[in-house]
């Protein structure tokens, strides 16, 4: 379903929606962009640089509690309660997602989902709504969707994809979740004229040219990471990396996680069994009780990053685990950049 | 600025001779205009070494890593490593020496003296572009810091980029080197804590309200403690994995380990994890600024450890980083140590 | 029905001077409020800073550290370190709002029991009109 | 998980009187790793202990909590019981639910709580307890006895009569104190000096007594069993064995300086030797009194006529390093100042004495010869005030105390001077009388009958001197008039104080002070003669004021305390000591520059323990940054699980 929606309509869209909780990025007053959750007064505004944090931490939040449980003492007797805690029901829908953040919902659906689904995932996902934009102008220098199968325009894991027209957005609803956020408020679309759908061509085609960095032939590189296990390649491309969570806290389609029982009373036995982020770059990741750790150092802990991305990933679903939003490299404090790293993995031996 | 050669031809003898393992320096980038760390190992890769205002890194940190390294292998390569050092850097060095993490041997110091200038925040320099791409960042003369972009070139007075510890910095060359490329202009600082103060004079529900702010921002990725040189237990105590476990420690034990803070990334934990890194600092952070350079959410993490630096210099007259003869800040005292605030 | 609002407080004690003091404060039969835990550590020296971040993470309305008088330390100096280390560990927590009341070092010898119920009277006291200590306690 | 059993003692109503033992014991049961709880009346009763024992065999309990009276009782009553129980003694705790709970709090509701939060707490520290075995440490037996008055005198022969060596350390030229300066001594009235001095000669002549005057302790270190103190020899500048004490130096020496031996009622020179029966019997030259011995400033007079060259101005301060196993301290008292009388003139009236000037004026060896003559103009008093309780018990001007000895001593004096004195007149100003003591009554009541004693009940609100008289305004609150005295003499009964210096040597020792500076013992009644650092004791008034015999009895209390130290082959110390978590230890020191015993130190880029310097204090635990230094059995999970259990439940 297409529509065209007048960008002065858009914040009225926003107003429609009352009754499910609305996310878009803003500015913080600390100068960052962030997705954050609407409140009554604000207006809908799209169309911003990349935040730091990618929407993943609304569909896969940092801490997420799976369960509660408590004790109950008659005397000597104790019984234990334990009471799944599902996320709570209500609608979300979140604005101005990029079509790389999009793309990584749709890798974590794979995650998620398939033969073992995740109940809290899920219950999340069901009740999200995606409003993609397509990028006019890559949001970050960094910006490499094209190479690793994406587009500023690609539409995997959104539910709407909105294209700016300049004076409008060209609306295309592609779920049923995604037509009925639009039909809520139908009276604000309009239908569109042909020449709308010529112009959202050429928006598309033109902003895929604007994509300066480039990450060529990764298909190729996949193959190859098969014989580099054991290079030293990773060591040296590892030599400033400190071991920080960055690059895969912040990256939209890292999916790892911790479980932990958050003791609250010992006695009574009372507390809730949590699930966190958790990275592959912290030592104790893969730290055993015994003390061993079979990665041991940084450069195994990069390799990992990149094989799970590269090549697991790869192997398992056919699609990179990457896609491109170009984040770890920004904001990684030493400058390690993935698309050189892999470059070096492809021109290796060579 | 341009004394650098110097330490780029002393670099490269020390390598043709053989004279250290490798240098620690830095280099530019895949954006091509700021610094990232290098790590030369031939005479040939001297030439990629860069000395400017975005060389923001403290090097130090990596010593920790070159330890690491030297503690695992079988037969050590002795050979010190050589190591670019601005004056914060240098007195990173200092409070390693203090606490025996490094000796003096260890390293070949390649000091470069930040004169009138400093490193620059690149947050600023984002707004002084407005989107502009740089290309190339350089301190040009009479202290102005000159920014080249595809539309043109710009010159700024170094105060509105530079970084505000370099603002406040009072040991803008290095305290210990082995060569030294520029002089050793003090800068003079009037308002060394200067920076506190709009935190200070707040009330305490406002200066609450704002570190809770602050602080509900963090995600824990740890990028603060990772990047800092002064961060170098094999395992901070707020992890706490192996604290207390013995041959005949049980499972049991192992697995209700001390929990000083848990994981979840909520703001009564992330107080307490912040709160351990700067009581951890006080006397030992020498201002660098890493920690807050590194936070993605821009938590000014500086604004703690300034205080407990501010906090150290006030109440028992202790400045980190100079001295590595004299006893760590916590555990030394005097008799006319303030006790105002005991019944 | 409201009940009035009782402060949870931990105090750790040095077992020479301040635990023996709180002994006296029983022995003489003083009467004091039954808001305080002692933990008796063996020297004012040995309170870890941690000990005050994870006692207020974990609900404590207000910490107390209480150790010999300067030069009577039954270890000589532990005491010393502490005033400096607990100074900076104050500092610390009101930097970032804490109210100052609510954590608190004291002197107490083995012979000023009379001195330890004070301290605990006038911290109850004090603590009352703050309410409960939520800024940096863990929500359970 | 381990298997901890709880014990909750009622003490009688002690502890169930504001506890509802009953119901920590029920809150107790419910708490993890807790497999046994009950309560009883008294545990430490035989049977109590029995049932312990009998839980821990029955229920299989590897920890024991119990919930009772301060650990400084009875820990070690039921470690011993939980040793029997054939555990090891360091995994049972005791949590104190009376001196820091029962006793202070009224509400029963609460106190119960904050008994289980205690006891819950106790429980998660010992859940974490390392079966430990005591370390041993050989023992030093030989003691240092600190101050040679009666006290210091009477432990010394004690323990070199028990056959140890004794240092006996007194910082004036001899031994003697402040008894060798009394007349007579009450009940008995017999002659103070005549008693002593056979003690004193027993001293000095004792083989295993090192007799060390004009010595002051410097520094102690070490611990109970192995001290080492260093002390300071003065320069006497005479060689006691060359003097022949012909007396020919003082006869020329040209400085006259105020003797103390007399309080000031008479002078002496500068070389002097205090008084005719001075142990060591030698001449000392007082070089505070004399220009400059070292320089030819001084006259030299002294070496001169000293015709067995005995004189030696060469003589230098010396640092003398003894070790020592156990430490008595009996420092005595000073009399409270008469300059801090403001009502009673500051002490500038030549005829208002203190309690000791008296004693040397009816002394025979005093100056004068045991005539009381007023010092003024030396003439016989007819009328003379006695004052009690001068700077005593009078919390908001002087000392809150009572001086304890001033009753008797001024019934004695009144007495002394009756005897001296028939025609003269007596009056004595009180607030009380207390003669408790053997005897004491008998003989206040001999000073009333006898010798027509005048007592008035009432304090005196001021003195003044007028026409060659002291008069004296008071008031007798028995017939409630005011009355007016004009004395020829007034004698205050001044406050006993600790000795001057008392103080700096007890932060040498580690010893506490009370908050009169007075010495703190260990317990007030049960450890009347230990301090709280072990291996040091206390003797007489460094204490308390006391009399000479109750100074005796303590300083023999003393003596046999030191011998269960220095009889034993070797001591044991303590096992919860620190421990360094190898893995986390980055060798950064900072450890060992904290710890007061230089227990630590760093060797490979690793700190390492010494066990027996170590007193578990645990500062290094603090300063680490890396929680890689813990005390066993007090670690810092051990506190963080008490934390979190003193907050909840």
């Amino acid at each position: 379903m297409d529509k065209i929606l007048t960008k002065k309509a858009l914040a009225r869209w926003g107003k429609k929606l009352r009754d499910s909780r609305v996310f878009f990025p803003r500015l913080s007053a600390d100068g960052r962009w962030d997705y954050v959750e609407a409140a009554a007064a604000d207006e809908l505004t799209l169309d911003v640089r990349q935040t730091a944090v990618p929407p993943k931490k609304i569909l896969f939040p940092q801490r997420e509690v799976l369960a509660e449980f408590s004790e109950t003492v008659e005397g000597t007797a104790k019984t234990l309660e334990l009471k799944e805690a599902l996320p709570e029901d209500g609608s979300v829908v979140i604005f101005g997602v990029r079509p790389c953040e999009g793309r990584a919902a749709w890798l974590l659906d794979k995650v998620f989902g398939g033969e073992f689904t995740d109940p809290y995932y899920w219950k999340r996902r069901d009740q999200t709504t995606l409003v993609g934009l397509a990028c006019g102008t890559p949001p970050s220098e960094n910006c490499f969707c094209t190479s690793v199968e994406g587009s500023p325009h690609s539409e995997e894991g959104l539910d709407i994809l909105l294209t700016d027209l300049g004076d409008r957005y060209f609306v295309r609803a592609l779920t049923e979740k995604g037509e009925r956020l639009v039909s809520a408020a139908r009276d604000l679309f309009q239908n569109p004229k042909p020449e709308d759908k010529k112009k959202v061509q050429a928006v598309h085609e033109e902003s895929a040219g604007k994509i300066k960095r480039q990450l060529k032939e990764a298909r190729v590189i996949s193959e190859k990471l098969t014989g580099l296990f054991d290079s030293p390649l990773w060591d040296d491309e590892a030599m400033s990396c400190i071991r920080c969570g960055v690059c895969t806290y912040l990256c939209p389609s890292c999916h790892c996680f911790d479980i932990n029982d958050e003791i609250e009373s010992a006695s009574p036995l009372q507390g809730k069994r949590v699930r966190t982020w958790d990275t592959c770059q912290f030592p104790d990741f893969t730290m055993h009780s015994s003390g061993h750790n079979p990665r041991p150092d940084k450069a195994s802990r990069l390799r990992q990053r990149l094989y799970h991305k590269f090549r697991y990933f790869v192997e398992v679903y056919d699609k990179f685990m990457c896609v491109g939003c170009g984040r770890c490299i920004t904001l990684c404090p030493v400058g390690i950049d993935i698309i050189s790293v892999l470059d070096k993995v492809k021109s290796h031996g060579s | 600025m341009a004394k650098i050669d110097e330490l780029k031809e002393e670099a490269r003898k020390l390598l043709q001779e053989g004279k250290v393992k490798y240098i620690i320096g830095y280099t530019t980038g895949t954006d091509g205009w700021s610094a990232v760390p290098a790590f030369i190992r031939t005479a040939e890769e001297v030439d990629r070494i860069v000395w400017d205002p975005t060389c923001v890194h403290n090097l130090t940190k990596f010593l920790v890593d070159e330890k690491r390294r030297k503690s695992r292998s079988r037969k050590p390569d002795t050979r010190p490593v050589g190591l670019f050092v601005k004056g914060c850097d240098s007195r990173a060095v200092v409070v390693l020496l203090q606490e025996k993490f490094i000796n003096r041997g260890d390293v070949y110091l390649l000091g470069v003296s930040c004169e009138k200038a400093g490193v620059i925040d690149d947050r600023k320099l984002a707004q002084k572009l407005k989107g502009k791409k740089p290309m190339k960042v350089e301190l040009g003369d009479n202290g102005r810091i000159v920014i080249s972009t595809p539309e043109g070139t710009l010159e700024v007075p170094a105060e509105e980029l530079l970084a505000d510890r370099c603002l406040e910095c009072r040991a803008n060359f290095p305290v210990v080197f082995d060569v030294l490329a520029g002089d050793k202009v003090k800068r003079a600082v009037e308002k060394p804590y200067g920076s506190l103060e709009k935190i200070e004079k707040l009330t305490a529900e406002e200066r609450f309200k704002f570190w809770k702010e602050q602080l509900d921002k963090c995600i824990r990725c740890y990028a603060c403690r990772s990047v800092c040189p002064m961060c170098y237990c094999d395992e901070c105590v707020v992890d706490s994995v192996n604290l207390s476990v013995t041959a005949d420690t049980s499972a049991e034990e192992k697995a209700q380990r001390i929990k000083w803070l848990q994981r979840s990334a909520e703001s009564s934990e992330n107080f307490v994890y912040h709160f351990v890194r700067a009581i951890h600092l006080g006397g030992r952070c020498i201002d660098c600024g890493e920690c807050e350079r590194a936070c993605p959410l821009d938590i000014p993490l500086r604004f703690l450890n300034k205080k407990l630096e501010k906090e150290a210099s006030e109440l028992f007259g202790y400045e980190a980083g100079f001295d590595a003869e004299l006893p760590a800040l916590i555990a030394c005292f005097r008799d006319e140590d303030p006790q105002d605030f005991i019944r | 029905m409201a009940e009035e609002f009782e402060p949870r407080i931990v105090a750790f004690l040095c077992k020479w001077c301040s635990s023996a003091g709180c002994d006296l404060a029983g022995v003489s039969r003083m009467e004091y409020p039954p808001n305080v835990v002692p933990i008796q550590v063996m020297c004012s020296g040995s309170v870890s800073p941690l000990y005050i971040f994870s006692a207020f993470n974990k609900g404590a309305d207000g910490v107390l550290v209480s150790g010999c008088h300067p030069g009577d330390c039954h270890y000589i100096k532990g005491n010393y370190y502490a005033r400096r280390r607990l100074n900076l560990v104050k500092k610390l927590l009101e930097y970032v709002g804490l109210e100052p009341e609510r954590f608190q070092m004291s002197w107490v010898s083995a012979a000023e029991g009379t001195k330890y119920t004070q301290i605990i009277k006038d911290f109850v006291k004090e603590l009352k009109p703050l309410g409960p200590q939520t800024k940096l306690r863990r929500d359970r | 998980m381990k298997r901890t059993g709880v014990f909750v003692c009622h003490c009688g109503i002690n502890i169930a009187g504001t506890v509802d033992v009953k119901k920590v014991a029920k809150e107790l049961a419910g708490h993890p790793g807790v497999a046994h709880a009950e309560d009883y009346v008294y545990m430490c009763s035989d049977p109590g202990q029995n049932l312990i024992i009998q839980a821990i065999k029955d229920k299989k309990l590897d920890n024991v909590v119990v919930a009772c009276c301060s650990p400084n009782l009875h820990e070690t009553t039921f470690r011993n019981a939980a040793k029997r129980a054939g555990l090891n003694s360091f995994r049972c705790e005791i949590a104190n639910i009376r001196e820091q709970c029962s006793w202070v709090h009224k509400d029963m509701g609460r106190a119960t709580q904050k008994a289980t939060r205690i006891t819950k707490s106790v429980v998660e520290r010992v859940s974490r307890n390392d079966s430990l075995e005591p370390l041993s440490v050989p023992v030093t037996r030989r003691a240092m006895v600190v101050g040679g008055g009666i006290a210091g005198i009477q432990a010394s022969l004690d323990l070199a009569n028990s056959g140890y060596e004794v240092i006996l350390v007194e910082r004036n030229p001899s031994i003697g104190g402040h008894m060798i300066q009394l007349s007579e001594t009450f009940p008995t009235l017999d002659c103070s000096q005549c008693i002593l001095t056979p003690k004193m000669v027993e001293v000095s002549k004792h083989p295993k007594i090192k007799l060390m005057t004009y010595s002051e302790v410097q520094d102690v270190s070490g611990y109970v069993g192995n001290f080492k103190v260093k002390i300071l020899k003065k320069p006497t500048y005479v060689d006691p064995v060359k003097c022949n004490l012909c007396d020919e130096c003082t006869k020329v020496c040209p400085i006259v300086v105020p003797n103390e031996f007399d309080i000031g009622l008479t002078g002496r020179r500068a070389i002097y030797i205090p008084f005719p029966q001075a142990i060591p019997a030698s001449y000392t030259l007082d070089d505070r009194a004399c220009p400059d011995p070292f320089t030819t400033i001084a006259c030299g007079k002294c070496a001169d006529v000293c015709k067995v060259k005995a004189i030696d101005f060469d003589q230098k301060p010396e640092i003398i390093e003894e070790e020592v196993g156990a430490i008595i301290v009996a420092t005595g008292f000073d009399l409270y100042d008469k300059e801090n009388m403001a009502e009673y003139g500051y002490g500038k009236y030549p005829d208002v004495l203190d309690g000791l000037q008296f004693e040397r004026l009816c002394s025979a060896s005093g100056p004068t010869q045991g005539k009381v003559l007023r010092p003024s103009d030396h003439k016989e008093p007819k009328e003379v005030v006695f004052i009690q309780c001068s700077g005593s018990r009078d919390p908001e001007n002087h000392c809150a105390y009572c001086s304890k000895v001033c009753c008797m001593y001024t019934a004695k004096h009144a007495m002394l001077y009756k005897h001296h004195v028939h025609d003269g007149q007596a009056y004595i100003f009180y607030i009380d009388i207390r003669s408790g003591g053997k005897g004491y009554e008998e003989f206040v009541q001999r000073a009333v009958e006898e010798d027509g004693v005048v007592y008035l009940r009432g304090k005196v609100s001021k003195i003044f001197e007028d026409k060659g008289k002291v008069i004296v305004w008071g008031v007798d609150t028995l017939t409630g008039k005011s009355v007016e005295i004009a004395a020829d003499m007034v004698v205050l009964a001044q406050a006993m104080r600790p000795s001057q210096g008392a103080q700096e040597l007890a932060k040498k020792l580690k010893v506490a002070l009370d908050k009169d500076g007075f010495l703190a013992e260990a317990h007030p009644k049960l450890r009347p003669v230990e301090s709280v650092t072990s291996g040091m004791f206390l003797a007489g008034a460094a204490q308390a004021p006391k009399d000479i015999p109750e100074a005796v009895a303590q300083a023999s209390g003393a003596a046999a305390k030191a011998v269960t130290i220095l009889s034993q082959e070797r001591l044991f110390h303590s096992p919860t000591v620190a421990r360094v978590i190898k893995n986390l230890c980055t060798g950064c020191a900072m450890c060992v520059a904290v710890c007061p015993y230089d227990a630590l130190t760093l060797k490979d880029g690793q700190v390492e323990v010494n066990e027996v310097l170590c007193e578990g204090c645990g500062t290094c635990t603090a300063t680490c940054l890396r929680s890689a230094i813990q005390v066993k059995n007090l670690t810092q999970q051990q506190i963080a699980l008490m934390i979190d259990a003193s907050l909840g439940g």
